[in-house]
């Protein structure tokens, strides 16, 4: 068995406004494992719930339903010294990487809040490890210690927070969007720092992204969700080389490249309503059919290649939904 | 092709208590009639300072020096009225902010028709309601948008919502700060697909199209200009500019982006080492000096600032490597 | 460190020295804390003594007159001063504490708790605090000045803690709380650590507010007749000038004093308050 | 809209319970006997000959043990305590005996309304606009912001002392005292209203002048957010004038002021009582004092009751309002 962490059915239903509000499905039953040493990066847009999956495999949130299974341990109602124990194991970077930071103290307190909580014993060596760890992420210790966040730079603050994860025995690595912030010229490199753990420490990394690109060039294996589901999940080159689920075709063609230009498509429109229970792209989907008020499951289609589509497993319907004439008109 | 705007050495500073912030250093470019100008470089290069300078120049912002020529009016000397009333008209700009950039308390057709009314009293309350809710139609959204309130609306709708509004009076010249990125992937190509639209209807006749992704810009930009650290690097044709870089930042930059096809385990990228300068006291030379491999006369790169030139017809790069006597390059 | 990082440093700082509401108010506040330091050392009277002729104008004597039963206004208001800044002091401190724990609390932890507290506090929100002293002070038998301190400052938090709590709730979806989570800290110390210090101009300006707003509260309960029982108070006095009728005798010495001293006491904490408001948000500077 | 109306009616519902209880338990937490202590210490208040003082107080020590109920256990004192409530039962005033407290404070109502409203209403308004045109001018405001702040300073209280002062003393053109001369019987004559409306001024002022730096405040800051915000920005950019940049700031900047409103009803009330006391004028304030200085409890736990359910419904009629100005709480409430 190489899986790292097994996610089990994960729901996260949000309530809001106060007595008597609405509840939104955020994450909406998905399972999925992750493996050692494996980068996988779990694509969808503003609203699919990615960001949600990875605070709650941190346990910044508590799930509604479903399991984390971590080392045979359901760790959704970890509570006290055992969640900080599975913090030793899994690790997370943020978006943001001049709000990760308390503006009041040094860059270096993030690293002495590991030794307060976790690395007492080493209190002695403290110094010698963080140099060698900031080393690892290409940094050093002269230009970081003793500084203030405001006086770094974006790139350097994310590559501080992915050395501190070194200190633990960091097994998994939430990193949500951690370079969407940064600058297309220093980019790329903190991503090579992923790809450098995963061969050098065994560390693996689900890389949360919105950018396609970026996805593809780091990950192993992709997984892509929208509204709170997975559609698409399997080896990376699959996934994108031959994408199964029309959201990810759509995905994928809107992806701006330099060298190809995007073939102009039809406005596109809502047509009718989500069914309850239905698929979650039925009301974009141009393959629509009667069966897909019913919502389709991950289905494994080819080797190490799931999909959930009734499409893509070969149903198929006469005459796609007529969904009548679009609304607005 | 006649020149629409034509910018010369242009020049805007931000005013702080430590001192000034030189955003935009002496910048010329020209846009022409019914061009999409793309601008690109990485946050702090002073593009979206420029954008917003050419049309609304709000304190800490000040006007540092150079011109802005607009139509034949140099509009970098106009005084707050006359500016007033080209806005909107004949120079209109879709924020970077366009989430928030209606007030939350009045329905978008109060707030179009007040927009409209300061410039042109003589069109009445439904004529400008029917236009807004013709282009509404165009887009794909319902006419009831107009009785709704912006906080009603998605982010995607309110976008499509203020490229409207700020295209309703056939503005000239377009400044597009921004616009796709705050947005995912589909609805990005959705409002780039629309400015080609709006520009084929001519409502717009040219576009600024300011953002840090050249790949979007790719896509939509008949010309691009690179900035860095306050200044013009290169402007070019969109295609040579993508193909064939020549400044060291442009080609570093294009080559450190990731495209599909490319993966981690079969060919490392690498980004560009170092960070750009502080520009409240930026460096008296090249201020890409500090990072760049190239360096053709260390000595001059370090202490002169190399002058934009036309190396091609229609090519023009700021590096001392492609001036006259320093030709040694490619 | 480079120049420009230290000065930011000191930038606030400098925005204070130069900054004339700062300057204003400080030295308003520092000239009524030295009158009541050294202001003692010229009294001659103690505040209910017969000191001289009846309803006298100020005079070298009586800096500030006396009134009709003889008593020396300047006494009076000299010891009333330090009754004041207890007030403020106890009143503004009491409030400030609790609000800011059951702010941080309320804000930090959610959930139920957090509905719970926040019900409650926005009852006593809207119950109007003069009234509540008011009921509570009439039943209270004595009611010495610190006892009447802590009764103001327990129905003043409301406000503080749900501005607190406001900042919290903002705070706590900040990523470097996340980070402190997952390294393995604490509720106490990420409030004590990354919550509340991140706060500090904030919650100092709330103690400046609260600190004003019990002396107007201490001034009007003394003015109905609420006030402390065992001392002399500034409300006491104006409340004493309007009964003996002041206004017809035209004692005017007697009611203005003390009105300007509660004005400009307060006055220079707001201002001081304008000054840290414009140096924490630059953009409401005027200058 | 109903769900947003229901739940505002419960807490304001649940307010006044726990506000009734308060009243209800104080003196009852208080050490020792209430009764005795309220009896004895109005002994002491009372002028009058021995003899007739002990009688009365017999009388009243009669009553007030009927009244409290000590003898029968403390929910029943309670529920007692809410039945009389809820038929409008406050009680026997102590101090005005036997007049029962109900009527004493209804009388005084009308001209709390009267004083209350026209100057809490104005000052806002007043203040609110004062407010919006600091904020345009760096200079005006640069004199106006310390004048405000040093208004909101004053005890409302003083400054009713200082009016008096000025125009009463000095000038003599106004009355110092009373809601009308004691020659004058209420009735709707010019020439009533006009000496009605002289003893109503200064009271007026007082409240009206020192709630007005409040607002002006809050409002000076409030736009400036607004006149930075995007949507101003965005508006600027299109050629909007400043006149209709302005205007939609206001628009936005007013709905957290009248949220204020709603807050400070409290602070002006208790504002609205001293200065009641200065100028002798017949409102609740002015009982309330009379009750507090004559210990008169029966008297004091009623006007409390009615501050805070007028502070209530006042609290209540803002929200109804809100939820006309304010698009977020009815979308937010229609959507759910």
């Amino acid at each position: 068995m190489n899986e790292l962490i097994q996610i089990q059915n994960l729901t996260k239903i949000f309530k809001s406004g106060l007595v008597g509000g609405y509840f939104t499905t955020a994450v909406d039953d998905i399972s999925f494992d992750i493996h050692k040493a494996e980068i996988i990066s779990l694509v969808g847009e503003s609203g699919s719930g990615k960001t949600t999956v990875g605070r709650l495999i941190l346990r910044l949130l508590k799930p509604s339903l479903g399991r984390i299974i971590y080392e045979g341990i359901d760790i959704s109602t970890l509570k006290g010294k055992k969640l900080k124990e599975y913090y030793k194991h899994v690790q997370g970077v943020f978006q943001d990487p001049f709000a990760s930071f308390n503006p009041i103290f040094k860059v270096d307190r993030v690293f002495n809040l590991l030794f307060d909580g976790y690395l007492k014993d080493k209190a002695n060596k403290k110094h010698e490890l963080i140099v060698e760890s900031l080393e690892k992420v290409g940094l050093n210790s002269l230009d970081i210690l003793g500084k203030y966040p405001h006086q770094m730079s974006g790139g350097q603050l994310q590559r501080i927070l992915i050395a501190r994860t070194l200190l633990l025995d960091t097994k998994l690595l939430i990193a949500d969007e951690l370079i969407s912030m940064l600058d297309a010229s220093t980019r790329v490199d903190v991503l090579n720092i992923l790809g450098d753990l995963r061969n050098k420490e065994k560390m693996s990394v689900l890389f949360i992204t919105h950018d396609l690109s970026l996805g593809y060039y780091i990950s192993d294996t992709t997984m892509i969700m929208y509204r709170g589901n997975i559609v698409e999940f399997g080896k990376t080159k699959l996934v994108f080389d031959n994408p199964l689920h029309p959201y990810t075709r759509m995905l994928l063609s809107s992806v701006p490249e330099i060298g190809r230009k995007w073939k102009k498509s039809e406005l596109e429109m809502k047509r009718g309503e989500l069914p309850p229970g239905g698929c979650p792209y039925f009301d974009r989907c141009p393959l629509a059919m009667d069966v897909c008020r019913k919502k389709p499951s991950l289905k494994e289609i080819d080797q190490n290649h799931k999909v959930a589509c009734y499409a893509a497993e070969g149903v198929k319907s006469n005459d796609p939904i007529s969904f009548g004439k679009s609304h607005d008109s | 092709m006649a020149k629409l705007l034509d910018v010369k050495d242009y020049k805007v500073y931000y005013q702080t208590l430590k001192g000034q912030i030189k955003a935009v250093d002496g910048v010329s470019f020209f846009v022409n009639s019914d061009e999409v100008f793309g601008v690109a470089g990485e946050s702090g290069c002073g593009k979206s300072t420029l954008g917003n300078s050419l049309i609304y120049l709000k304190a800490p912002m000040r006007y540092a020096g150079g011109n802005a020529v607009l139509d034949g009016n140099d509009i970098s000397k106009f005084t707050d009225d006359q500016m007033r009333r080209i806005r909107f008209e004949k120079i209109s700009i879709i924020p970077q902010f366009a989430m928030d950039a209606m007030s939350p308390t009045k329905k978008i057709k109060n707030i179009v028709v007040d927009l409209v009314r300061e410039h042109n009293k003589r069109m009445s309350e439904k004529e400008i309601i029917d236009l807004t809710v013709e282009r509404f139609k165009m887009i794909g959204l319902s006419k009831n948008v107009v009785d709704m309130y912006s906080i009603e609306l998605s982010g995607g709708m309110k976008q499509r919502v203020v490229m409207v509004i700020s295209t309703l009076l056939n503005p000239r010249l377009l400044i597009a700060d921004e616009i796709t990125s705050a947005l995912d992937v589909s609805s990005q190509k959705f409002s780039v697909e629309m400015l080609d639209e709006f520009k084929d209807k001519q409502f717009v006749s040219s576009v600024i199209f300011i953002t840090h992704d050249i790949s979007v810009l790719y896509q939509i930009a008949d010309r691009i200009m690179i900035m860095y650290a306050g200044h013009v690097v290169e402007i070019g044709n969109t295609e040579d500019i993508v193909s064939k870089p020549l400044h060291p930042y442009t080609k570093l930059l294009i080559s450190s982006l990731p495209k599909m096809g490319i993966q981690f385990s079969q060919k490392r990228l690498k980004g560009i080492p170092g960070y750009p300068p502080n520009l409240l006291n930026p460096p008296t030379g090249c201020r890409f000096y500090d990072r760049c491999p190239l360096r053709v006369d260390p000595q001059k790169c370090q202490n002169e600032i190399p002058p934009l030139v036309e190396y091609m017809p229609g090519r023009y790069i700021a590096c001392w490597a492609y001036t006259k006597g320093n030709d040694k390059n490619e | 460190m480079k120049l420009s990082d230290r000065l930011k440093k000191w930038d606030v700082l400098y925005f204070f020295l130069t900054n004339s509401k700062f300057k204003i108010g400080i030295s308003i506040l520092l000239f009524f804390i030295l009158l009541s330091i050294v202001g003692p050392f010229f009294i001659h009277y103690k505040p209910y003594e017969y000191a001289g002729v009846q309803g006298s104008p100020p005079s070298l004597e009586h800096p500030l007159g006396t009134n009709p039963f003889g008593y020396d206004l300047y006494s009076q208001l000299i010891v009333a001063l330090d009754g004041t800044w207890l007030v403020g002091l106890i009143g503004g401190g009491v409030a400030t504490i609790i609000g800011l724990l059951i702010g941080f609390f309320s804000g930090y932890k959610g959930g139920f708790l957090d509905e719970v507290l926040m019900m409650f506090t926005n009852i006593l929100l809207v119950i109007p605090t003069i009234a509540l002293l008011v009921i509570i002070a009439s039943f209270l038998n004595s009611r010495s000045v610190v006892l009447e301190s802590l009764i103001i400052g327990l129905t003043g938090w409301p406000w503080v803690a749900r501005a607190v709590r406001a900042q919290t709730l903002s705070l706590k979806s900040r990523e470097f709380v996340s980070l402190s989570k997952i390294s393995g800290a604490g509720t106490l110390k990420i409030i004590a650590e990354d919550i509340a210090p991140n706060m500090l101009s904030y919650v100092f300006m709330v103690f400046i507010l609260q600190f004003g707003g019990s002396i107007l509260a201490i001034v009007g309960l003394s003015f109905i007749g609420l006030g402390p029982t065992n001392s002399v108070s500034l409300g006491g006095m104006l409340q004493d000038s309007v009964l003996w009728n002041a206004l017809i005798l035209g004692y005017w010495w007697w009611m203005i004093p003390p009105g300007i001293v509660i004005t400009f006491m307060v006055a220079s904490l707001y201002f001081i308050n304008m000054a840290m408001d414009e140096a924490f948000n630059p953009r409401l500077r005027s200058t | 809209m109903r769900k947003y109306l229901t739940r505002k009616i419960i807490i304001y519902l649940i307010t006044f319970f726990i506000a009734a209880s308060l009243d209800w338990a104080i003196p009852r937490l208080m050490p020792g006997n209430p009764v005795s202590l309220i009896v004895s210490r109005f002994a002491q208040a009372s002028s009058g000959s021995a003899a007739q003082a002990s009688v009365l107080t017999k009388q009243m020590f009669d009553y007030f043990m009927q009244a409290f109920q000590l003898n029968i256990p403390w929910w029943e004192q309670y529920a007692l305590f809410w039945r009389n409530l809820l038929t409008g039962n406050l009680g026997i005033s102590m101090y005005l005996y036997p007049e029962p407290v109900i009527n004493i404070i209804l009388s005084a109502v009308p001209y709390d309304i009267l004083f209350l409203l026209p100057s809490i209403l104005l000052s806002f308004w007043v203040g609110n606009r004062i407010g919006a045109w600091a904020a345009r001018s760096k200079k005006a405001d640069n004199i106006l912001l310390p004048t405000f702040y040093i208004l909101t300073s004053v005890p409302y209280f003083w400054l009713g002392i200082l009016l008096v002062w000025i125009f009463g003393t000095l000038l003599r053109v106004l009355p110092m005292s009373g809601a009308f001369s004691y020659s004058m019987t209420p009735s709707f004559t010019f020439a009533f209203i006009f000496d009605y409306l002289k003893h109503w001024i200064l009271p007026f002022l007082s409240l009206f002048i020192v709630s007005l730096g409040g607002w002006a405040i809050g409002m000076r800051n409030m736009i400036i957010y607004e006149l930075e915000s995007n949507y101003s920005r965005y508006m600027g950019s299109l050629g909007a004038s400043q006149r209709l940049i302005r205007k939609y700031s206001y628009r936005n900047a007013i709905l957290p002021q009248i949220t204020g409103l709603a807050l400070q009803l409290g602070t002006i009330v208790a504002g609205a009582i001293t200065t009641e006391i200065v100028f002798s004028y017949p409102g609740i304030g002015y009982i309330l004092f009379e009750g507090i200085m004559n210990k008169d409890y029966p008297l004091i736990q009623g006007c409390f009751l009615f501050i805070i359910a007028g502070v209530l419904l006042a609290n209540f009629i803002i929200d109804i309002l809100y939820m006309f100005i304010d698009p977020r709480v009815k979308i937010a409430y229609t959507e759910g």
